[in-house]
């Protein structure tokens, strides 16, 4: 019951977080921590309480037509899902606490952010997959909201351009999962989601189906992950979010996609996935969204929208990590979505900074911020340089196993594939560098004197982040044992792979 | 006392971190607790290297070298074996060694230097931070170790390359703010570490370990490399990331600038150690490739057509580098930029040191002969560029420019610096006795004995140059008229003077070992045994071993007619320059306003090889950003969907008219064309 | 032969019922129109009972009948009542100038 | 507790709820709106008894004046789950009323009327044989006219209700012609008998009557469900009916002509189904994009909600056309699950529009553009709706259109399934700018008005039903299942 015990705290602590924010303000972020922080402990309780931890409930069972479960599984793969969300979302809550200070309406605020979790916290310890979905659009909801409440700029528009795309992939996911559940009728012999269940079809599956389900799952998940070309909404959303929920959205949400392909798209596709053609194909969309996201980060004038593009580059990573499908490449892949969730939000935050300490958001009007905010630079650089793969910070370890898993890939041109996609590292080395020099080096505008260093409440999220990309980065060793395991089981429960 | 292979790069790291806190008590502790991370790593290497002075190592229960102590599992990959250790051998202990001397003298340097200076804490912990990573780079026993440190110390270098991080004006060299120019070295470095990491990345996958022992003991992955005929790209790619960081052509373009840095910054990452770190990796793995080479030789398996093409641009690349950079030296107008093109130039002497070793691995003496010649070199230029550095530090700290035209005659004002600098730049020039000269020689002898022509005269040709613009860089600074500038110093009082004795130290120190260590390092022969064991070779056979033992070789060079002609090469290097600048016979102004002024002008402006990178990487690479992003992103095609949809519900909507007897016939006209659809098809 | 002519005629009822419907502009036109549909539809009834039973024996097509003019009663009224208010509040019957409602 | 028999049980109960008001209403002399809950009371009585084990567990029949009509009246899943739907959405609409028509004249006719058309429609869904389903039928029609016709005073529902009337009215006719064919062929009005009939094989000239007939019918119950073309009465009745009136006719009226079409015309589809496919996907097709366009731009939110209602029927009409041509039992449980679902949404959706009506006076969307900020519980209740609407879970419209576009693929109909989720996304993008509307823009008109209290109650009902249908969906599924497989004979493929 644990993990129903989870979401029930999530629920209702959404509706303590709205009546105590009366009382609390804003201070309620350090409430949302706490019942975030419980939370993931419970999680880890369940899940080193027995690896992986299991729970089914009934759900919807009309005999001769339909049997499906509430059917809750953390494994290694959810495991490590769960603790970067619940990292991220924990410490941006905090971050909360400073940044909207002032904003009003906040006790929706915090009750919409309790939801977002659940809804994220959902979709990774489901294992089935209309319950999956479910959680899937319970995120969309909330987000929609506070983008389009706390956001900045033409915060209306672009959080309907962002639930609006967000909706075109999850209607193709819609029809993905009705061909499932017709496959599941016919080999089954009743409508089932449980994931258990539908693995038995692996290899049951023609292979004009498997190339439709591909298609429509790399869509539909490919929109939340900002695979390009179906990226447009991720960089007005993100940028135009207010900061804790562009922290989120870009550090942990959109890699919710990446964790739908991996389990529920390549187990039902898997001799498409890995057959030479689509392996070229799908590494070169991975390429193309790299350099893509990295090339426009490259000349954007704004804080926030830069990061932006550079999440859209680091998909193409994790992507390229799924697309190759063999087990280094899934490992690094996955724990790039940590290390990367990590460094992103400390990223986010430092914008947040600029947005809410220093007040200017374009690269034009920063600069020499360094001597300013030496804090803030510092976490800064070691968030930059994380994501431009310097080694020491976690995104080395998980681009490195990325690289290896694109050598073992099944595809002549391998070494190709590396050297380009290795090149896309220098790539990120060149905008994140762009991004601290223009910050806080140079000359210190006249405007900018006055300015200080930031909160403690925003330091803290930042220095957590930060430390904690340091940490595993050093030594990754114990997350990648529970990867490991989990992806074993994962291989095993799919009948393996290359 | 395993600890004591932890200390000389866990330690820079603790005194880093710490640093801050120590930095609350006071500044006098902070500058001695910042150098105490040098010196215990130094001391630490030095015990170390005590220690394995007989190929034992007494304090690790006297384990033989080469030692790979394991210290963790690291990174877990199916089936895959990552550990993370310290390997202890000749090589490592001696760079380890290298390194944090150097370093320590040059903190010690820094604390005079840099007294006063408002981002002291950054330094000390950027360059405490360094010397840590350099350790890691020479201690660690994988080639992701080495990677970690091998990005650590182009971080650092980052950090301290950008250190006048406001972008003063009087930190600029040439066009560039120092921020540009930290940026400018980041990501040339990190596009030569593409290619090391695609190497890395191969070698690790296909042999399964990135353990240099393992690696060399297992020869099976480059006979599978070869056999899927990538093993020479494997290599060349694996090349690009030397290439990068020890700045050879074709990028080599980052170091000139990389001088925005503090001046002991230049002296110790750009001159004494980082840049050696590409150098390191050939030693490391050319040793590898021999061992390698002969063990598939013993199965039948031949290599040498990948090798040799591997070797030949190594070759290739670093002659020709030498030569480029030594004529770009020839004309430059900053005392520090000479000195970055200098170190260039004498990195491609190593590089071509071990690419002839490498060409020469199926002659096993011959090998370690070229092979040791490239160490040899490597630690001497250590030593006398470090010293070229801080003495340069000193005249600029002195004159507050880098710039020539504001020096000029200051060896009345500074003779101490005089003299020092004097003999660094007759090691750089290779006059004897100094260490420059028997190491350079060394490389010399070996191509023209071995028959390397036209390698032996590229290095012959930049050699002269060599002579030339070390005596023109003398001159200039410390010969001549005084220039404005040094006049009004010292009418307003505050004429150049020599340093304190922090920085007075270092320096003689330095100057000491130029003078002695080339005689000195091939006195540590026995030391340099366990290195050249892997040949199988007797070693009294050894004609390295030999030379690195007994004073025979320095009689044998001299007594060597190619002596002569090195000789006679110095001279028609410094003759010249000595004409012009120090005797001042000539006018140079002269010379390159009047019938050399093409050639000036190539060479000023380094043989256009930065604009055109400028123009070709950095504009093109944000032409086409900024083309994908107006063309793509700005006018997105969401608007033209809006407006079709909008004018698509505008027509559906005429459909409702609002006559009633509209209505009707649409009612009346359904049952007309049902009736018409069922005589068609029934 | 009186079958041929109940249904010939129900079918001609039902035609102009659904001609005047449609056509006309005058509310009250459009009520008798729907009155002459009705009437009809009505007419099949019988026509239909008399096809099924040679006669007018079966009681079901009858009740049915005498049911629907009930309703068709009903709907007259109410159609009546509206043309009444229609004319009250607009002053006319023509249906075409009734088209406040579109789009 | 049985009564007589469940049948008639059922049909008194219903019918003393439209009795009862006029002599209620001669006793009460003021605050007639209470007359409202006598409804509400029936309903609740309806739904207990309906819910009865012994009531619940077995299938009930009726059949009155054998011989003369022989009449025929069946309770079994289909008709208790379409009577269920029915009065679920009774209960609030007539809670509803009580606020909102409290300031109308003729209260009393107005709950008599409203009784007299739920009575029609719980009628008609248990009507077995055609003429009883036609006197239901005009039993509710009639007195819908006359409620979209309510406020006379107004200009705007008189003209609807003459549009509404003319075409309705001709429809019903029209329809009775039909059954008038369908009498001549078969002998009787019994849908056994027509089934039997059908399915004793039709063959040479016959045809061409049978193909009338269905045509008639399909024209008839079209013209109520609203599909194209006939659609045209209902933009302009649902907007100008009291808005409790436009939740029951959107939520549930046009359903009747989904009932009919269920019961009586799908036999006939099915027969002749490769005559009637290209009419199904084209009306289909058709129906929901057309309408999904129009509802774009409209300035009025109950027109807007009425062009979502068409669209909604559309995506019943795929749940149809999937269980004729391949998924059987599935598809019409998935279209009975969207009957359900919309009925909610919709209804939910209106009775906001009231609540907003209520305190603002304003249809246009511009004036309650800001509203959110001011009435939170009524713009919650309206984003819950448009959110189901558009298909999101947690709520009902999502697993209803989730069943629909699953039952589509399994009957191979790959065009409509496609169809259906680019409509989706059509309707999710005018119900979200709708939402947008309300909730992120600057208030423009200021109201002091508070929400009253029954208005709140009957929304808080409907929440609470989409909330707990959308979290357990089962309750949905075994119901509308049960509703489809009881029809399920009636189709020859099953």
């Amino acid at each position: 019951m644990l993990v129903s015990l989870s979401l029930y705290i999530l629920v209702i602590g959404a509706l303590i977080a709205y009546l105590a924010a009366e009382k609390l303000g804003a201070k309620t972020g350090y409430l949302v921590f706490a019942i975030i922080a419980a939370v993931q402990g419970i999680t880890h309780y369940a899940y080193v309480y027995s690896r992986p931890y299991v729970e089914r409930i009934s759900w919807v069972d009309i005999p001769g037509f339909m049997e499906t479960t509430l059917f809750f599984k953390v494994d290694g793969i959810g495991f490590l899902f769960v603790t970067i969300i619940m990292t991220v979302t924990a410490l941006a809550a905090i971050y909360s606490v400073g940044y909207m200070e002032h904003a009003e309406n906040i006790r929706v605020y915090y009750m919409a952010y309790l939801i977002y979790v659940a809804g994220m916290y959902g979709a990774i310890v489901s294992y089935n997959l209309i319950q999956f979905f479910f959680f899937w659009e319970l995120m969309l909801i909330p987000s929609y909201y506070m983008i389009a409440e706390w956001g900045y700029g033409d915060r209306r528009r672009v959080a309907f351009k962002y639930f609006l795309y967000t909706q075109l992939g999850s209607i193709l996911l819609i029809i993905a999962i009705a061909i499932l559940g017709t496959l599941s009728v016919e080999k089954i012999g009743v409508l089932t989601f449980d994931l258990d269940a539908l693995y038995g079809l692996i290899g049951s599956i023609d292979m004009a189906t498997q190339r439709l389900l591909l298609f429509l799952m790399l869509i539909g998940f490919g929109v939340k992950m900002a695979l390009v070309p179906l990226h447009g909404w991720l960089p007005e959303a993100h940028a135009e979010a207010p900061t804790p929920i562009s922290v989120i959205l870009s550090g942990v949400m959109i890699e919710i996609g990446l964790y739908g392909l991996i389990r529920y798209t390549i187990p039902f596709t898997l001799d498409v996935w890995g057959s030479e053609f689509f392996t070229n194909l799908l590494l070169g969309l991975a390429l193309i969204t790299l350099f893509y996201g990295g090339l426009n980060a490259l000349v954007q004038r704004d804080v926030k929208r830069l990061l932006a593009y550079s999440s859209i580059s680091q998909m193409g990573y994790m992507f390229l990590g799924v697309a190759a499908l063999n087990f280094v490449s899934l490992e690094g892949g996955i724990y790039h979505v940590f290390s990367h969730g990590l460094l992103k939000a400390l990223l986010f935050m430092v914008a947040g900074v600029m947005i809410h300490v220093v007040g200017v958001r374009s690269l034009d009007q920063l600069g020499g911020l360094a001597g300013k905010m030496p804090l803030t630079a510092s976490l800064a650089i070691i968030g930059a340089m994380g994501i431009a793969g310097l080694p020491g910070i976690a995104a080395f370890i998980s681009e490195f196993m990325i690289f290896g898993g694109v050598w073992e890939a099944n595809t002549p041109y391998r070494l190709a594939f590396l050297f380009i996609a290795v090149l896309g590292s220098a790539l990120s080395a060149a905008y994140m560098t762009v991004f601290i020099r223009e910050i806080f080096f140079r000359e210190l505008p006249e405007e900018l004197e006055e300015v200080g260093e930031a909160p403690l409440t925003m330091l803290i999220p930042m220095a957590g982040l930060a430390i904690l990309a340091i940490v595993f980065g050093v030594y990754p060793k114990p997350l990648l044992d529970i990867l490991v395991a989990g992806l074993e089981e994962f291989f095993a429960a799919i009948g393996g792979v290359a | 006392m395993a600890i004591l292979a932890l200390l000389p790069w866990v330690f820079p790291f603790i005194v880093a971190a710490t640093l801050p806190l120590v930095a609350k008590i006071g500044g006098r502790a902070r500058d001695w607790y910042a150098v105490s991370g040098g010196l215990v790593s130094g001391l630490s290497s030095l015990l170390i290297g005590i220690d394995s002075f007989d190929g034992v190592l007494d304090y690790l229960g006297g384990v033989k070298m080469p030692y790979d102590l394991i210290l963790a599992e690291w990174i877990p990959i199916d089936g895959y074996r990552v550990t993370f250790g310290v390997l202890l051998d000749s090589l490592s202990i001696f760079m380890a060694n290298v390194v944090a001397l150097i370093g320590t003298l040059i903190l010690i340097y820094s604390v005079e230097y840099m007294h006063g200076d408002e981002g002291i804490l950054r330094y000390w912990m950027l360059m405490n931070i360094f010397i840590g990573s350099m350790q890691v780079l020479v201690l660690g026993d994988s080639l992701l170790a080495m990677f970690f440190g091998w990005e650590g110390v182009g971080f650092a270098s980052y950090g301290l390359i950008g250190y006048y991080y406001r972008d003063e004006k009087e930190y600029w060299i040439g066009p560039y703010p120092p921020t540009h120019a930290g940026m400018k070295a980041f990501i040339t470095t990190r596009i030569g570490d593409v290619g090391l990491l695609v190497a890395t990345i191969v070698i690790f996958l296909t042999s399964g370990t990135m353990n240099f022992l393992d690696l060399a003991s297992e020869p099976g992955w480059a006979a599978e490399l070869a056999r899927s005929g990538v093993l020479a790209a494997t290599l060349l790619l694996a090349l690009l990331g030397p290439i990068g960081k020890s700045a050879q052509f074709p990028l080599h373009e980052w170091l000139p600038e990389a001088m925005a840095g503090p001046t002991p910054v230049s002296a110790l990452i750009h001159a004494a150690t980082m840049v050696k770190a590409g150098v390191y990796f050939l030693a490391r793995f050319t040793g590898i490739l021999y061992e390698v080479y002969w063990a598939l030789e013993e199965v039948g398996v031949n290599i040498w057509g990948e090798l040799s093409l591997f070797y030949t641009a190594v070759a290739f690349v670093g002659a020709f580098t030498a030569f480029l950079a030594a004529s770009q030296g020839m004309v430059s107008d900053q005392i520090k930029k000479v000195l970055a093109y200098s170190t260039v130039s004498q990195l491609g002497y190593m590089f071509a040191a071990f690419g002839m070793a490498g060409l020469l691995i199926e002659h096993p003496k011959a090998f370690a002969d070229v092979y040791a010649t490239g160490i040899y070199h490597l630690s001497s230029h250590a030593i006398f560029k470090a010293l070229l550095f801080l003495s340069a530090g000193v005249v600029g700290h002195a004159v507050h420019s880098y710039l020539f035209r504001d020096m000029g005659g200051l060896r009345r004002y500074m003779p101490f610096t005089y003299s020092v600098m004097m003999i660094g730049s007759l090691a750089l020039a290779g006059v004897p006795p100094f260490n420059g000269f028997w190491s350079k020689d060394a490389i010399l002898h070996a191509a023209y004995v071995e028959g390397f022509g036209y390698v032996y005269l590229v290095l012959a040709v930049s050699a002269i140059l060599t002579g030339f613009y070390t005596f023109r860089m003398m001159g200039l600074a410390f010969h001549g008229e005084e220039s404005e500038h040094v006049r009004h110093m010292v009418e307003e009082g505050h004429p150049p003077h020599d340093p304190g004795i922090l920085m007075k130290a270092p320096l003689a120190i330095l100057a000491a070992a130029t003078v002695v260590s080339g005689f000195l390092l091939p006195m540590l022969g026995s030391y340099f045994k366990p290195l050249f064991k892997f040949m199988g070779v007797p070693e009294e056979e050894l004609l390295a071993i030999k030379i690195f033992k007994s004073p025979d070789f320095f009689i044998s060079t001299v007594t060597s007619p190619l002596f002569l002609v090195a000789m006679g090469l110095v001279a028609l290097g410094v003759v010249p320059s000595y004409m012009v600048y120090l005797a001042g016979r000539y006018d140079p102004e002269k010379l390159v306003t009047g019938p050399l002024k093409p050639i000036w002008s190539f060479l000023y402006n380094r043989w256009y090889i930065n604009a055109f990178y400028y123009k070709v990487f950095v504009d093109g690479v944000y032409a086409l950003s900024r083309g994908i992003y107006n063309y793509f992103e700005v006018t997105g095609g969401g608007e033209a969907f809006k407006q079709l949809y909008i004018s698509l519900s505008e027509a559906a909507r005429r459909v409702q008219t609002g006559y009633l007897r509209m209505n009707m016939s649409y009612m009346l006209l359904a049952l007309v064309l049902m009736t018409i659809l069922y005589m068609v098809v029934v | 032969m009186i079958m041929e002519s109940l249904l010939f005629t129900s079918v001609a009822l039902v035609a102009i019922g659904l001609y005047m419907v449609s056509t006309k502009k005058n509310l009250m036109k459009i009520v008798i129109g729907l009155e002459i549909l009705a009437t009809g539809v009505n007419l099949s009834f019988i026509a239909m009972g008399y096809i099924r039973t040679g006669g007018l024996t079966d009681p079901l097509p009858q009740a049915i009948v005498v049911t629907a003019i009930v309703l068709d009663g009903v709907l007259v009224g109410v159609a009546l009542a509206l043309t009444l208010v229609v004319f009250r509040r607009f002053k006319t019957l023509d249906v075409d100038k009734l088209r406040n409602l579109r789009w | 507790m049985i009564l007589v028999n469940p049948v008639v049980d059922i049909l008194l109960i219903s019918g003393l709820a439209a009795v009862i008001v006029p002599l209620l209403g001669g006793l009460v002399r003021a605050e007639k709106r209470f007359l409202g809950i006598v409804g509400v009371l029936a309903y609740i009585a309806l739904l207990a008894y309906l819910l009865q084990p012994d009531v619940w567990g077995s299938i009930h029949r009726y059949e009155p004046f054998q011989g003369l009509f022989s009449s025929s009246l069946t309770l079994d899943g289909f008709s208790k789950f379409f009577i269920l739907v029915f009065s679920i959405l009774a209960i609030p609409v007539y809670l509803h009323s009580i606020d909102y028509m409290a300031r109308d004249r003729n209260l009393v006719l107005y709950y008599t009327l409203t009784g007299i058309m739920m009575f029609g429609l719980i009628g008609l869904s248990m009507a077995d044989d055609l003429f009883t389903f036609f006197v239901f039928w005009e039993a509710m029609a009639i007195s819908s006219y006359v409620l979209v016709g309510f406020r006379y005073h107004l200009d705007e529902p008189v003209e609807a209700a003459v549009k509404y009337l003319v075409m309705s009215g001709v429809a019903s006719l029209l329809m009775l012609y039909g059954i008038s064919i369908i009498y001549g062929l078969v002998g009787s009005l019994r849908i056994s008998a027509v089934v039997a009939y059908l399915q004793g094989g039709v063959t040479g000239q016959a045809i061409y009557p049978v193909l009338l007939a269905a045509t008639l019918l399909f024209i008839g119950f079209g013209v109520k469900a609203a599909y194209f073309p006939f659609w045209t009465w209902l933009p302009d009745a649902h907007p100008a009916a009291p808005s409790p009136i436009s939740a029951l006719l959107s939520g549930i009226v046009i359903k009747a002509g989904i009932v009919g079409l269920a019961k009586f015309a799908l036999p006939f589809i099915d027969l002749l189904d490769e005559v009637f496919y290209p009419i199904l996907v084209i009306v289909t097709v058709v129906t929901i994009t057309l309408a999904n366009l129009m509802a774009l731009m409209q300035s009025d939110v109950k027109r807007l909600l009425a062009y979502s209602s068409i669209a909604n029927i559309g995506f019943v009409l795929i749940g149809y056309v999937s269980a004729l041509y391949g998924a059987g039992v599935v598809g019409l449980a998935a279209a009975f699950s969207h009957v359900l679902s919309h009925a909610l949404g919709k209804g939910l959706a209106f009775l906001a529009v009231g609540g907003i009506l209520y305190v603002l006076h304003s249809r246009a969307i511009v004036d309650l553009e800001g509203f959110g900020k001011r009435y939170p519980g009524l713009s919650i209740a309206l984003m819950i709706a448009l959110l189901s609407l558009s298909g999101l879970p947690p709520l009902p419209g999502f697993w209803s259109k989730w069943l629909l576009i699953l039952s589509a693929w399994e009957a191979g109909e790959y065009l409509i399934a496609g169809v259906g989720v680019f409509n989706s996304v059509l309707a999710a993008i005018y119900y979200l700018w709708l939402f947008q509307r309300i909730f992120f823009s600057e208030p423009r008109i200021e109201s002091r008005v508070e929400v009253p209290g029954y208005l709140l109650t009957s929304l808080t009902i409907l929440i609470f039903i989409m909330v707990a249908i959308g979290i357990y969906p089962e309750l949905m599924y075994s119901y509308a299942f049960e509703a489809a497989k009881a029809l399920a004979p009636l189709l020859a493929t099953p």
